[in-house]
């Protein structure tokens, strides 16, 4: 009787060392990026409302580990991590959040609005559920059109109780839209746990009403969330069969930075970051798998910390938007008897005391 | 050239842009195999199949979110939302997404849709299917919003707004459909957004008004040019953008100003018409501008007290008299 | 062995005689009641829109069967038969029709919105699902007061797929209330046929997500609906859980008076107008069983006749609304600066030439 | 008197309401365990506990719509929706719904409930988290609007609000919640709906506001009276009913109007303001009404561009230097 071989290690033999520390890397990226970002809201550098992934960096670089760059994503206002893993540089990214003309989105969006055309990031959202529809919408444009790809409607567990979320379901499965929905469930919304809020607290389970395919995922393994994607959006994408991905996490902060968590128990909240942080289990499992040793590790936290620092240093320099540029973009077909440059200096200058 | 209804204008270029441009497409409840609850979409259905005439199940928001999905890849979706009324349901998609996508997104993306829709009741429709909201689309940056009064304004708009790269919020009216007047066949003439008509010149009184009740303006104008009073009609055709210069200039000519709509009084249409010509015409103004609108009530469904409720004929010929008072 | 006995027939024997003709009656008086509607519509007497009940009686009789005065009724504006099966006098709903002061809601409401606070009937109700949210928190509101009955949620198969319909699901699972989903499934919405929809057609699955027992029903057969409601309604009376009843009927015309039905094929209709007549079947049922003869069905013809000839002439002797009162119930709190009587005169007066 | 925040205002009236009448109930998300968004809430559901104070998933038009039921069968739910931009999403619930079950069915049933939430923006919140929509519902009859400025209406009109027996939408601020005013410890006034009140008496202009404009036109009054200008400020309170006569009565003593808000400004609530002073004040307008609104565009994050797009002191002293003009 041959010996059975441990099943993890063979599959991690399968796995190509340099794809992995890649995928360290950008998870180790994102961690960063969102420490130094609460950082700098806290310094009041940015503003409005800001969402970190911290604690689900392996759902996030899973995902776009195993996305192509035919797909597009749209996500939720948590999505910093959504865009850095899919291949935006960290400056624009940090300019944004920044509110500077060389931000993502010109520094109109925000941290819960960034968007990179090119890269087929199409939007964070904060309308609970509003990017759903979009993104069924998307994957009804490609199937119109015959291309390939899939589309990521990213949204929370909390989401799931809102009608427009239901709506799309139906409509993708009716309609045969090749689309994932990509529940990141980090147990709760704001202060409401997954019980709470809905009947069906097994989340991959929503797809019942509607003859679409769930399943449940461990979202801070990220080699388990990539292939889970693969799989799913292959079939997607042949079959124009949506499903729904329910990717379990832990949320390590409060809702945003200036979310004191007040109703989570502290042990609770220490004991979750010390069994699911998905960042020190993968640099284990290299270390222990001989795949990176300290060294590689610790040139690997150099690394990010200096291209994080990079990108608050473009942000920083980064020039503020022009008040002259106030009313650009607000139509893409210019017709008559829409504001123009000349007003907004007018109201500008009004609004300043200027005049 | 040809006479043709306001529905038939409708159906017509709806045909002609389907055929023009294969991403466009209509999307809405019951306008394929139903033909369109008001006909508008007769006979697409059957000339273009399934892929360009999408019957949708009863989910606005769903699917004018994935119209707008739609659109941020390149389709041109036409959206029928089958009276004004139901779009309440989808709003969260028109306001908070599709009219915020092109600039909160630093320009990097379009969404070229239209989304038609009939507003105002008559007809005993009742409280709930009977309303105007135009006035809320209006007040949105970001969105366009048209109003044709006339089949010829309903094709020349509805291509604008088909070819137009912005959501375009295109109204129309229940008690239009069956209006006639001239439409050229062959033209490939367009009506741009943002520009008001003046559909008739007067020298006593400027009549502001949009769609159904421009209809209403003209017919009243007629009357009352046989009693000597000479009455300047103007169609908004736009709502936003709005035409405040052809406004202006008109009742800088007239002196007087009567502002028409059938939505409700208190914070409707005819408020800002007003208001804009307090401001940008005031030493011009020899009488207040008055304001002729919807009853503020639920409407009722009984006949007469219905009817009673909205602006006719009669409020505006009470009203041009009231602004015409004490004039020599 | 003992002889099996017709499970049918065995039935019916524990059925009181009186109570079958009564539901008989009822089924006639509201086949002939939408029959004179319809007729009512032509004649110009009733506007706006108007929908029938017609193919639907069983659904409707059997269910008022089961219900208690405690119970409330939430229904589309599909409801003249469900107001008139409650107990409503026929002379009331015909004059709401006409829009006349003596109606149901006093001219106000018209055919899609008949009330009856005093039984229980709290409205027909006209933007698709709408209601069901309303009669969710009727169900809330009896569960918070710990007062007795439960609430009918009445729709209509096509508004299953509209995003009010599954928030609801999930509130009432999650709150436990007492409210029954009781969806009409005549197989179409206008034009729209439910597989065209729901990509889930068998509606009562529709509970899948939300942990909500379904259950499909024959809507044509009266002891069937009324047994069935029985039964879940105290459930859900007894252990605040909520239940989908699919209740499967034949819809005999078109979706409202003026459709032309021009998409259904005329076979198809007239087939099964012959195979899913619940009146006519009940009839047959009555009479084989030697429950009723013929004298007594063609009297309670006459009877149903009469009754709907004098609630057409009681709607006709029904006074207009007066001008005067238009403002009347607008608000149920007075206020300062609110429109009244003066108000209402002048400006009619106004819109009539008068002045 | 003590001296207390708006935010504290809404709380300690929320829960004496509470206290008052157990039909009274809260329901919104994050209002108990999270103890509110904007801590509006905050201790309630330790001292009501969940029946009372009741969290909610995220699906405002199912409990909005729930609410609505709950209220046709007597109870008095105030729901809060965490800021207005998201009542988009409900707002079926309260224009089709709340707003015509009491007429729409002869006044059979009544629909006693207040749907609070914050309105406007500041703080770089962006396009969909910035906006203000109480135009909307003002312009819908069987609703009532009002939105108060300081801790002192705050609770009157929350008092009143809860115990109308119509929906009333309650608007507030996040830039009040932590302003403070004087409020009475144990009279049980109420601020009655549809009443506005002058503020601060004035003779050269009337300044017509609301909700967070009425600071600052109250700074704006107490800063131009140094330069000897008289400001009478109208703070309006309620939006629906409008209390013409009030704004109406001040205007005819000061011959000028301003109105500021800080809504969009075509179709706003200004718009409603200045075309009725010109109606029924024409004759004794010295200059034309001027409005100061936000300039209309969706609201961009970066912080100057964002704060640009405001109305504030500047804009608002800029517009009545312009009424003033040529005023001896
Ligand atoms: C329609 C709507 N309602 C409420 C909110 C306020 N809100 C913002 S995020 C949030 C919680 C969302 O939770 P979840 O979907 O689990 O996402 P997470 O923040 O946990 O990633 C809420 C209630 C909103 N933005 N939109
Ligand atoms: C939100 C909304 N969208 C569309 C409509 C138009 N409409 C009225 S009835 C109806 C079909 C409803 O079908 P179903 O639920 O099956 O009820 P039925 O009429 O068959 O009884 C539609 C689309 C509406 N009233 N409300
Ligand atoms: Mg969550
Ligand atoms: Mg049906």
């Amino acid at each position: 009787m041959a010996k059975v071989a441990d099943p993890a290690r063979s599959a991690l033999e399968r796995e190509n060392a340099d794809e992995l520390k890649h995928y360290y890397y950008q998870m180790l990226l994102l961690r960063r990026f969102e420490e130094r970002t609460s950082e700098m809201y806290v310094k009041a550098r940015i503003g409005g409302y800001c969402h970190l992934n911290i604690g689900e960096e392996a759902t996030i670089v899973g995902l776009m580990a195993a996305l192509t760059p035919d797909d597009y994503i749209y996500t939720n206002y948590r999505e910093h991590g959504y865009v850095l893993a899919r291949g935006v540089p960290p400056g624009p990214v940090m300019a944004e959040l920044f509110g500077k003309e060389g931000g993502v989105a010109r520094g109109r969006g925000g941290s819960m609005h960034l968007f990179d055309a090119e890269k087929h990031f199409m939007g964070g959202y904060a309308i609970v559920g509003g990017q759903v529809p979009l993104a069924v919408g998307a994957a009804y444009a490609l199937r119109y059109q015959g291309k390939p790809g899939v589309v990521v409607a990213q949204m929370g567990d909390g989401t799931t109780n809102i009608g427009a979320f239901y709506e799309s379901l139906n409509l993708a499965k009716l309609w045969k839209c090749p689309v994932l929905f990509f529940i990141v469930n980090n147990g709760y919304g704001m202060g409401t746990s997954v019980e709470m809020g809905s009947s069906e607290p097994d989340l991959w389970k929503k797809g019942a009403s509607f003859r679409i395919h769930g399943e449940q995922i461990d979202g801070t393994d990220m080699l388990a969330v990539r292939d889970a994607v693969r799989r799913l959006r292959t079939k997607a994408e042949a079959e124009g069969e949506p499903a729904i991905l329910d990717l379990v996490s832990f949320r390590f902060r409060g809702h945003s930075v200036i979310d004191a968590d007040r109703y989570r128990d502290p042990n609770f909240v220490r004991q979750g970051r010390e069994e699911h942080d998905p960042v020190r289990n993968f640099a284990t499992m290299l270390h222990d798998n001989g795949i990176a040793d300290d060294v590689w590790l610790k040139a690997a936290v150099d690394k990010v910390e200096k291209e994080v620092q990079e990108a608050i240093d473009f942000a920083n320099a980064s020039p503020e938007p022009k008040f002259e540029e106030l009313y650009d973009n607000m139509y893409a077909s210019p017709v008559p008897n829409i504001p123009g440059t000349e007003d907004a200096m007018r109201a500008v200058r009004i609004n300043r005391g200027e005049v | 050239m040809p006479i043709i209804t306001y529905r038939q204008a409708l159906n017509d270029t709806l045909g002609e842009e389907l055929a023009r441009d294969e991403n466009v497409l209509l999307m809405g409840e019951e306008i394929g195999v139903f033909q369109g609850s008001y006909r508008i979409t007769e006979g697409l259905l059957a000339e273009f199949g399934p892929k360009r005439v999408v019957d949708t199940p009863i989910a606005e928001e769903g699917f004018v979110g994935i119209a707008i999905g739609a659109a941020m890849l390149g389709l041109r979706p036409v959206v029928e939302i089958m009276t004004i009324n139901f779009i309440l349901v989808a709003i969260d998609q028109v306001v908070n997404h599709a009219s915020k996508i092109h600039y909160m997104f630093g320009g990097q993306v379009r969404v070229p849709m239209v989304i038609r829709t009939p507003s105002g009741g008559t007809g005993q429709l009742g409280a709930t299917h009977s309303q105007s909201f135009e006035n809320w689309f209006a007040y949105c940056p970001g969105l366009k919003v048209v109003a044709p009064s006339n089949p010829y304004d309903a094709k020349g708009l509805m291509r604008a707004a088909i070819r137009d790269d912005d959501p375009v919020i295109f109204i129309e009216s229940l008690a239009l459909y069956d209006t006639k007047g001239e439409v050229p066949e062959d033209e490939d003439y367009v009506v741009p957004i943002g520009v008001a008509e003046v559909k008739r010149a007067g020298t006593d009184v400027t009549v502001v008004s949009y769609s159904r009740m421009t209809a209403i303006a003209m017919q009243v104008a007629q009357k009352l040019e046989q009693e000597g009073i000479s009455v300047e009609v103007v169609d908004l055709r736009s709502l936003r953008p709005l035409d405040r210069p052809t406004i202006i200039e008109s009742v800088r000519k007239t002196n007087r100003a009567v502002v028409i709509a059938e939505d409700w009084y208190s914070y409707g249409i005819t408020a800002e018409i007003a208001a804009t010509i307090q401001e940008e015409a005031f030493d011009h103004l020899d009488a207040p501008v008055q304001r002729v609108a919807g009853l503020e009530v639920p409407l009722p469904y009984a006949k007469d007290l219905s009817a009673a409720s909205k602006p006719n004929a009669n409020s505006l010929i009470y009203a041009i008299r009231s602004v015409l008072k004490g004039k020599k």
